[in-house]
């Protein structure tokens, strides 16, 4: 019992790590699988993975509640994991599928869980500023401790919306956190082409927000980082900017022929960096050998059921397509019912492909 | 029923929402501490307090931003823009954010978001500051659209943005705010968005217009009265969702449609409007629809070139005697 | 006449414009090293150095506003918006900066930027990747809006925007860059802005479209063809100016006209065109002019979702069916 | 001779004194009168003066060259005065006439003079840093030795474009000044309220951009640090941050209520830093009280010619509205031409008031 209660370091940390690492290894399934059934043909539109960069979103993530909110990017899936969205309603997004956590409207550019506090991978880069300064803005206004925490690049700190909304957060002491995630490109724009400073978080200085710069190879670096400013939102003491220094093992998008840089800097940097190698000898004999392994075959095993998932799951009917857009839409006492369900009727009898503008309406 | 300016019935509506419902707070520049450059935010601070009225940096961008982040995670903002034209500011805000969110994530939200945009060509503001780019938005799916025309429309349409759960632009005309005129009092008074009001029926001819145009139309109706021509005139009220049903039956009784606004004629809402009645009236138009609006240019400083570029009174009942006379 | 990609048309525009020009330059983000996310841009810096081909930090609206200032300053700048999604990110300097110096600074300047915005809707690139938002500029006097719709167009056009003194959007379909069609060479080659383009003449029916939707409504006079209707399909090329001479003779000899485009049908370009037909060729007319644009909601990601809620051929000839059968 | 080719330092240093005295007393004469005139309602619009920051302007123009460009502000009669306008087309825009330097089309929040280099007035807050980032982008292009200096308010640094524009001029390198008139106030809220850093300058950090602080009320000490920063961009040194200390002894805009600051405060400010009496001291007798009276004088003639310029000039012509928002618009083998024409043939019909729609054409 006592140990429950005042649980040796060694071993809470040990644990800590384990779950860190289980994280991490989802992700690095999650995304491995992406790729593979990208290449396949089987995932519309775009995507962009997270592979090096899972110490970030695992140690990030470790710290927060289901009601605290984070805002992603256009390279969200470890996000959205790592907050707790199951990889089968994922898959199913990615798929296209009536099952994914959007219904199939949102894809890998534009997944959210709402369930689990995730406002959402943007299209738009710096997207999630606001969102997360309106989340913390919430959060304040309603006086609960929630607290936002925006994920963003390096390249999203050059637009407009990353200076308004930090300066903001800062004037206001809102609870928010930034973790920008300094993989070193922008597409294939690297840092040095687009700022003259080494690091991004000199920029906090300008809005009085305090920064920190952490290795972001390393998870147990990540969450005590996020532990303190965590800490900090919650009980008031307002915004914190931590700089994880990380790397993008692979191209900008699945398919980018990556002109911008030798395959040998991506190969020095995953083999002398790679987070889930780091961690796992950090964890040393914490961590057996066969207890490594468990956790990529269940990891496996979750992503192959979801891919099954997905598979089994039927895409969405076409006349969802016209519903959705706003609140009320399916609401046939509604006035924007009432004008959809007009807009439809205006489309549809031209559409013989669709059938007759009878489909679809409220269910 | 009380009289009130225009400016104090969105004073009221506002005040009765942030009563009604604590998670209703108002962000924009200079609005608390002045309270507003307009007097439309005054005592609001000394009532709800200085957290529930901030004034904020000159951040557009963010204001509006942190609206829809708000909005997503349970309160209702109220964003003042200042100026409509500083929407532009915000744009991908409330375009790429606010009106897709819902959408995109497969109905997991909602944004119940009010944009406040005082708008439209008053006292030389010069090109930068007199723009009404309600047209943009209803192309724009996702997104409510408001235009008040009176007090009674200020209060009643404000608290209808206010409480929807849609992301609602409400375009409010900066030489409106004076302007006295009746409004229902009580809670209960709503305008609800998406449907419009006749203003004045008449048999000849039927001018549909919205914003600080109805005014001008109803002035226009009093002119062609003088000529024994009898004039209906809707105000829209909401621009988003449009009120066919109302515009089809206009059209329907008076055979001839006049749309005027005092945004720019081309791609302007009389546009879909005109088009909408070209397509689903047909039959009964006994002339063209006439479109009137600013001309193709930006608002020029001079008063003499300003007053020239827009359409009021006389112009409104030029248009509608034409095609009461069948010179269209 | 050779044959290229619309890809390929546009950079032989680009080259053949900072040859003849030594102020043209060009700044986008992933345009220099990569040569553009369509190849669009490919070789350029090669030739004419990365001074005048620049990639940029992700800085929307600085790059829309540094064209500006470049522009007023005696260069001609091309900014590449990425994704035209993304003139939200630069809204005011579009409208409020680029549109507007030049009327409210009494003609002292001249504003010769391109904005190249590839848009529409193609590979489930979702809501914030595949807008068609032209009518929006439409609206905004000031602004010139070209839209090519094949390889030929892609070169013409180009080329006559970068020439043209007004500020020029550029909106080229993403699923354009790699159709191939003929090209006129030669430095003169220039398709002028502000004409439209017969591509079939028919006497039952006329299709008025411009950009992808173009070769669609080609595609749809070929299934009408099978139904014994004949129809007229032109190609606007310029959205504004519009080719008003055009529009009106298409409906003068058809006395049925389809409206159609990509973008949102809600107050897209073809409201401003059917209400223009309506008011100018009232008496012409033997049926509603039948507008078609992309449903009223953003583009969702799910490809079978995306398929079902924009215009393409058998919805255009459908349309058109109905007209020549007076079933509208 | 001797002297003229290398002046003793003192002399030169009287004459620049004097030079820039008489800037500041022009502008301070021209913006007194305007207020006057505004009150009287002999000028429409917004009217926004610049009284206790005449030594900024001064300053900074006085190191510029007729081919070097600047954008202005909301408050830029005496940016635009200082850069070389003559105060006639200056007077008679703000009186909305014909022979305005914009023909009566942009008034004072919308004043430009290109023939001086003057990029306009801006009614966006922020509008000037993308106007003055393309200038000097367009020098290196052009590859001239010319500057381009932006002048800004403390407000505007929260805005995104003031970001993005000073962070492209780093990268780029491009000769572009950063001129801040730090007054204490955007329009009714203060520094202290809208961002949380003592000195704006900090921002620059995030930049690259080497950054100065003076003390705006002190001409010559403007001056200085603008030499320096000209002749660094001259010599493709790049961008300099100028953070200028002053105070705006006005209303934000004329009938300005001011809740939000005390009459004292702004008593005391003038009283210890109007920048006219600062300059005149420090000239101490090398400006005889007779000479500065002369100055004083000359300004208010050459004010009251200006006004009487602007009273005899006629208003535009009401067809001047539908001219000159596209080139092109006048010449009638011209498409823009035709479209435009033809806009303004479907409007003036039914504008009887403005007669038929056949006046204004070509001219
Ligand atoms: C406003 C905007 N501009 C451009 C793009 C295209 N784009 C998508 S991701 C990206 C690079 C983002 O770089 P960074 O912020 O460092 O994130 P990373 O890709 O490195 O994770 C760009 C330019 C976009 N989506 N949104
Ligand atoms: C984008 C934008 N937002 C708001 C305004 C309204 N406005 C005009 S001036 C001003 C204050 C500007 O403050 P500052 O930049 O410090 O300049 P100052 O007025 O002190 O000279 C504001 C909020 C505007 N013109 N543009
Ligand atoms: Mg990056
Ligand atoms: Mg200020």
């Amino acid at each position: 019992m006592t140990d429950v209660l005042t649980p040796p370091p060694s071993r809470a940390r040990r644990e800590l790590g384990i779950a860190l690492l289980r994280t991490m290894i989802r992700i690095r399934v999650l995304e491995e699988g992406i790729e593979k059934h990208f290449l396949a043909g089987e995932i519309p539109g775009f995507a962009h993975l997270s592979i090096g960069q899972e110490a970030v979103a695992a140690g990030t993530c470790a710290n927060l509640r289901a009601d605290d909110s984070i805002a992603s990017t256009h390279r969200g899936h470890g996000h959205t994991l790592a907050k707790g969205t199951p990889m089968r309603a994922m898959v199913a997004e990615l798929f296209a599928r009536a099952t994914g956590v959007c219904k199939g409207k949102g894809g890998s550019m534009h997944i959210a869980d709402f369930s689990v506090g995730m406002l959402g991978a943007n299209g738009v880069v710096a997207g999630g500023f606001g969102l997360v300064a309106g989340a913390a803005l919430s959060a304040q206004q309603r006086k609960t401790d929630q607290v936002a925490v925006c994920f963003f690049g390096d390249g999203a700190t050059n637009r407009g919306p990353f200076h308004e909304n930090l300066n903001l957060c800062a004037v206001w002491n809102l609870p928010a956190i930034f973790v920008l995630e300094n993989n070193k490109y922008a597409s294939t724009t690297s840092t040095a082409e687009t700022m003259k400073i080494a690091d991004v978080a000199v920029r906090a200085d300008g809005y009085g927000i305090p920064a920190v710069v952490v290795d972001g190879f390393d998870a147990f670096a990540v969450y005590d980082a996020l532990g303190a400013a965590v800490a900090r939102a919650r009980s008031g003491g307002g915004p914190t900017f931590v700089e994880c220094k990380t790397y993008r093992a692979r191209g900008h998008f699945i398919g980018d022929p990556e002109r911008y840089r030798q395959k040998a800097e991506v190969e020095d940097v995953m083999s002398a960096s790679d987070p889930i190698v780091r961690l796992q000898a950090t964890l040393g004999e914490a961590l057996s050998p066969d207890d490594f392994e468990r956790i990529w075959r269940e990891a496996r095993a979750e992503f192959d059921d979801a891919v099954a998932f997905a598979r089994s799951s039927p895409s969405p009917e076409k006349s969802e397509a016209f519903f959705g857009a706003y609140a009320g839409d399916r609401d046939a006492s509604d006035a924007v019912h009432r004008i959809e369900e007009r807009e439809r009727a205006a489309f549809l009898p031209f559409a013989p492909e669709l059938g007759s503008g009878s489909h679809g309406g409220a269910h | 029923m009380p009289t009130l300016s225009f400016s104090d019935a969105t004073l009221e509506a506002m005040r009765e929402e942030m009563r009604r419902d604590p998670t209703v707070f108002l962000m924009g520049e200079d609005i608390a501490k002045q309270g507003g450059i307009f007097g439309q935010f005054k005592g609001l601070p000394q009532e709800f307090g200085f957290d529930r009225v901030r004034d904020t940096p000159i951040s557009e961008a963010a204001l509006v931003g942190a609206g829809v982040g708000a909005a997503l995670t349970g309160c209702r903002p109220v964003v003042d823009m200042h100026f409509a034209d500083f929407i532009t500011c915000a744009m991908d805000e409330v375009v790429n954010q606010a009106a897709k969110l819902r959408y995109m994530f497969g109905e997991q939200c909602v944004v119940p978001m009010t944009l406040r945009a005082p708008d439209g060509i008053t006292k030389s503001a010069g090109s930068q500051h007199s723009q009404a780019l309600e047209s943009w938005f209803v192309h724009t799916p996702g997104l409510e659209v408001v235009v008040p025309a009176d007090a009674e429309d200020a209060k009643g349409l404000l608290k209808a943005a206010i409480r929807s759960d849609n992301p609602t632009l409400y375009f409010e005309h900066k030489a409106l705010f004076p302007q006295r005129g009746p409004v229902p009092d009580g809670d209960d008074f709503v305008v609800p968005i998406g449907k419009a009001k006749t203003m004045r029926e008449g048999s000849d001819v039927a001018i549909l217009t919205y914003g600080i145009t109805v005014g001008r139309a109803m002035e226009a109706a009093a002119l062609l009265e003088a000529d024994g021509i009898d004039a209906t005139v809707v105000n829209l009220r909401s621009v988003w969702p449009l009120d066919y049903d109302a515009i089809a039956d206009a059209a329907a009784r008076t055979h001839r449609v006049v749309v005027a606004h005092e945004a720019v004629r081309v791609g302007g809402v009389g546009a879909e409007i005109a088009a909408w009645i070209g397509e689903h009236c047909f039959d009964d138009l006994d002339a063209p629809v006439a479109r009137l609006g600013a001309a193709h240019v930006p608002v020029p400083f001079a008063p003499v070139l300003q007053e020239a570029m827009y359409p009021k009174a006389p112009m409104i009942a030029d248009a509608a005697r034409r095609l009461a006379r069948r010179e269209l």
